[in-house]
């Protein structure tokens, strides 16, 4: 089975829906690390995001994506806009007059938004970023893919995979970003993009499922 | 949370209305880009210098809007990096022909959202420089971490490179200015209580009466440890130390001493503390041949202050001395 | 208690040594007196201006002190009036035989301090005037009771008349100026925090998180009401509303409009009260002509603000625009 | 009896010794409907008056009185410096030349310093100051020296009179000084001038007893 363009829309309602809920929650996890305005970055993103889906109902899914990385760009700020923005940006380019999305062009959109997020960000596995929940999850995909694992259980594995990633982030030390400054004290606290980037995807195996 | 505040959502604007209607000689603010912007500007042939940041620092950038300082400022939300169509929008209202510098602290969300402006402003055929100052001797510098943080230095960055493109320096020039100034410049600070973010409405962390952060930035983040309360003396040591060690300072040479407040710090204590800075520097035989103390570079209603020291030639007095005339810092005109 | 300071009993001395440290060109820090003299007095000819009143209110007056503004400021301990010996003291160090003027905030223990000054000056053939402001709506004037007190206006009459001062004119005039310059301005305040004097360790009122202190004045004392915390619009009209009345102000007329704050309040807040204070005047089709603000008279790290409105003509708006250079105000020089 | 200058010596030092040891309560009395610091204020003018009582060792007591007022007002400032400074001076003065004082000079001497303060401060009684331990003090002090009654009487009843005057100050709407400015939310609280007056006239009939 495929992802559809309103399977995308879906996904993106559904992650407006979960920053908004988790707004709190990850303004919190980036109090105690950076500068407690994660949740409402992503939440002030995601809304305009939102605004704009209706005058795209037909467009196809690189249009959706590409509207949504320029959208993040010129909305969210500080270090996660940029992030985010390019990585969906880059998902929109790979993405280009796609109307439905097969297992291995969601590992393609998935490597794209890593690299989108490693070009900007210049940051590496296990450096307490984001990419700590993106880099297992398209691990996993890659993996699913090549063993011919089909949509749903592929989206499930990524979205475990990024959520594993992401409370991994606990025990690590930041090397990138705002929390890097606070050294050995960045220790035992989970990074606030690594737990928004598990959010995005869970949101994708939801629309899907 | 107390505060003089409508709400957290319109108080970045607000501000910026208020800072327009005392200031309306001055500047002129776009409230939908939130962009503060010379009344005059764009000055044909003249270096255009932008900066910005989140908001919460005031009155860093927009209150350094003006004559002989900034063409313009893009400010974000509450501690939140602006977007590049601010840039973009400042870039375009500011640009006189002769290029455009951008200074940004250094930190990931500043970087990366200028570096998208630039792109922007390129493909306009915009000719941009950028300065990136990372003068927080807090932080460890590395190649492999997102380095140190812009603090205290960008301050009097931005009035001495301002000073020499206002002399109508050509932006290499004052591109060359702007690293100097950021390499002999230093900074640490400290914090005797969080500052409150509106949105969050509670302290970012919690602090003992009897405890307080050293290394601190200037997001309300906390710092590289927390120590017991100690005197103003203590706490001037720990901050200048490491200061003059990284700057290897040595007697017989000149600063500019800068004691900067965190924003809910009175006068009568950054003094105090001004005091022990002096006291310090003399027994080291450095003089400082020009000072700055007040709340100029701050982080929302935080208790604590910050210390920079910036090694001096002629030429950076010079343009330190030069005419300014902003909403915060203003002589010779 | 929470402060950068090494002792209560040695912040007050160490603060003006502070500022002795940094702005060696401007004035001369006698601390045995606690006095702050302009570091070309006396000059020859001109009249000299004193001010002063407990310590605690930086950057009054000691930041006030330089040319175009004050000859001299005698500074007690936090929030407590000088000693006769102290304006004493100053009154012969800037006397330059055209008379002294005494800028007093009216306060019992500023009057009754400043009173004995005089006398001694007196008898010392020194000619000496004195204006008492008392620009505080927030008590009602009377002559049975110790009347309003002196808060806001001070900082803009020390500015006029000291302008007026420099520009040559003789203790009449200059006199004449500071009594018109109170009797057209009006100040009201308000606290969201107590402050914390030194030496009583702790806040002196205890406030709920919801609560706020209207019609305080500057010494950490209670205001006239404890009512529940306000929005910034509601708070400034609160402020605005009885100034308006009391000085009859009338569509047409023009303002120097000051927003201050009280030591812990950062500059963000400060522009949304001004933007709340620029929507009231524009809605009485009064117009802000001049304008100030930032933290200019305080109350150690007191959290809250004042708003004081002086109905300015153009001699007044002369002399505030002159140029002036001190620790705090600069401008022209 | 009479008062002796080794007696008005021991009365300062009391006075000094009772104003520290209720520094803080004066303070704090001060902090309710006013700035905090009369204790402060006091106990740092009479540390300065014990300093210098050695060099006066052979004085008459107008002498030691008029130091004690000079020296309070340059050293205590705010409004009780110049007040109480007034007082002393003036008590000084009626006094000059006496190395006894017999009961008519007391109450001479009481009278003198009502007369400096209300020069100075133009405060009348029931005005929730000072003044509301000074004033019955001397009432009853001219009193019983019309009825002949002698000084240790005549010195504890004064001392009352001004303890009650200034424990009625509680209920007092105080239209001078400091407090003025509270309205009617001066009322209920002491007013702390009037407690370090009666203070320094416990401390009379203490050092003669
Ligand atoms: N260099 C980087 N590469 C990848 N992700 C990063 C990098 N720097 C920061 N991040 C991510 O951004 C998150 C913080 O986003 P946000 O709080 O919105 O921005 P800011 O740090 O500017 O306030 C961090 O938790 C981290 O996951
Ligand atoms: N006009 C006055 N006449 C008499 N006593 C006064 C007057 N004004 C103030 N006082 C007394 O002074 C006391 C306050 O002294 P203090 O706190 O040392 O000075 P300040 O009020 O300047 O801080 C009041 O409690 C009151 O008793
Ligand atoms: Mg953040
Ligand atoms: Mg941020
Ligand atoms: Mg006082
Ligand atoms: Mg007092």
């Amino acid at each position: 089975m495929s992802i559809t363009s309103e399977a995308i829309i879906r996904w993106l309602q559904r992650v407006a829906q979960i920053l908004h809920e988790k707004r709190e929650y990850l303004t919190q996890l980036d109090a105690a690390i950076g500068d407690a305005d994660h949740g409402i970055n992503m939440d002030r993103g995601f809304k305009a995001v939102i605004e704009k889906l209706p005058s795209l109902a037909n467009a196809d899914i690189g249009a959706i994506l590409k509207m949504v990385g320029t959208t993040l760009v010129s909305t969210v700020g500080g270090a996660s806009g940029p992030l985010y923005g390019t990585a969906f940006l880059r998902a929109g380019i790979v993405t280009t007059g796609k109307s439905e999305l097969r297992e291995n062009d969601v590992v393609e959109m998935l490597a794209a938004m890593v690299e989108g997020i490693q070009v900007r960000g210049k940051a590496q596995a296990g450096e307490k970023t984001m990419l700590d929940a993106f880099l297992p999850a398209l691990d996993v995909a890659r993996q699913a893919d090549l063993d011919e694992v089909e949509m749903a259980q592929l989206l499930n594995v990524c979205c475990q995979a990024a959520e594993e990633g992401a409370q991994r982030t606990l025990s690590l030390l930041a090397t990138k970003g705002r929390a890097s400054y606070l050294g050995e004290r960045s220790v035992g606290h989970l990074d606030p993009g690594a737990i928004s980037a598990s959010y995005i995807l869970a949101a994708l195996a939801e629309a899907y499922g | 949370m107390k505060k003089l505040i409508n709400s957290p959502e319109s108080v970045v604007k607000e501000s910026l209305s208020g800072m327009q209607a005392l200031h309306s000689n001055l500047i002129r603010v776009d409230l939908e880009t939130q962009t503060v912007v010379r009344a005059d500007a764009p000055i044909r042939g003249k270096v255009g210098i932008i900066s910005g940041g989140g908001s919460g620092h005031e009155p860093l950038h927009g209150g350094f809007v003006g004559r002989g300082m900034l063409d313009a400022a893009c400010l974000g939300e509450i501690f939140t990096s602006p977007v590049p169509n601010q840039m973009q929008a400042a870039t375009r209202a500011i640009d006189g022909g002769a290029g455009v510098l951008y200074i940004i602290k250094n930190y990931t969300g500043d970087v990366l959202n200028f570096e998208m402006a630039a792109e922007l402003a390129a493909a306009e055929g915009i000719e941009v420089a950028s300065i990136i100052t990372n003068d927080d001797v807090a932080v460890q510098d590395s190649l492999y971490t997102a380095g140190r943080r812009g603090i205290g230095v960008t301050v009097l960055l931005e009035k001495i490179v301002g000073g020499l493109a206002e002399a109508g320096a050509p932006l290499g020039i004052v591109t060359e200015m702007a690293q100097r100034v950021n390499g002999e410049g230093r900074s640490m600070g400290m914090a005797l209580t969080s500052s409150t973010v509106p949105a969050l409405g509670k302290a970012t962390f919690e602090l003992g009466e009897d405890e307080m952060e050293i290394g601190i930035g200037i997001h309300g983040e906390p710092g590289r440890r927390r120590v017991k309360l100690a005197s103003a003396a203590e706490i001037t040591e720990m901050l200048v130390k490491p200061i003059v060690e990284d700057l290897q300072l040595k007697a017989g040479e000149q600063v500019l001493a800068f004691v900067n407040g965190m924003g809910g710090t009175p006068l009568i204590e950054l003094y105090v503390v001004a005091h022990e800075l002096a006291k310090i520097l003399r027994g080291k035989n450095i003089t400082i041949a020009r000072s700055l103390a007040g709340n100029y570079i701050t982080s929302l209603d935080m208790a604590g202050c910050s210390i920079t020291l910036l090694r001096v030639d002629d030429e950076m007095v010079r343009y330190w001395d030069a005419p300014v005339h902003t909403p915060a810092l203003r002589w010779g005109i």
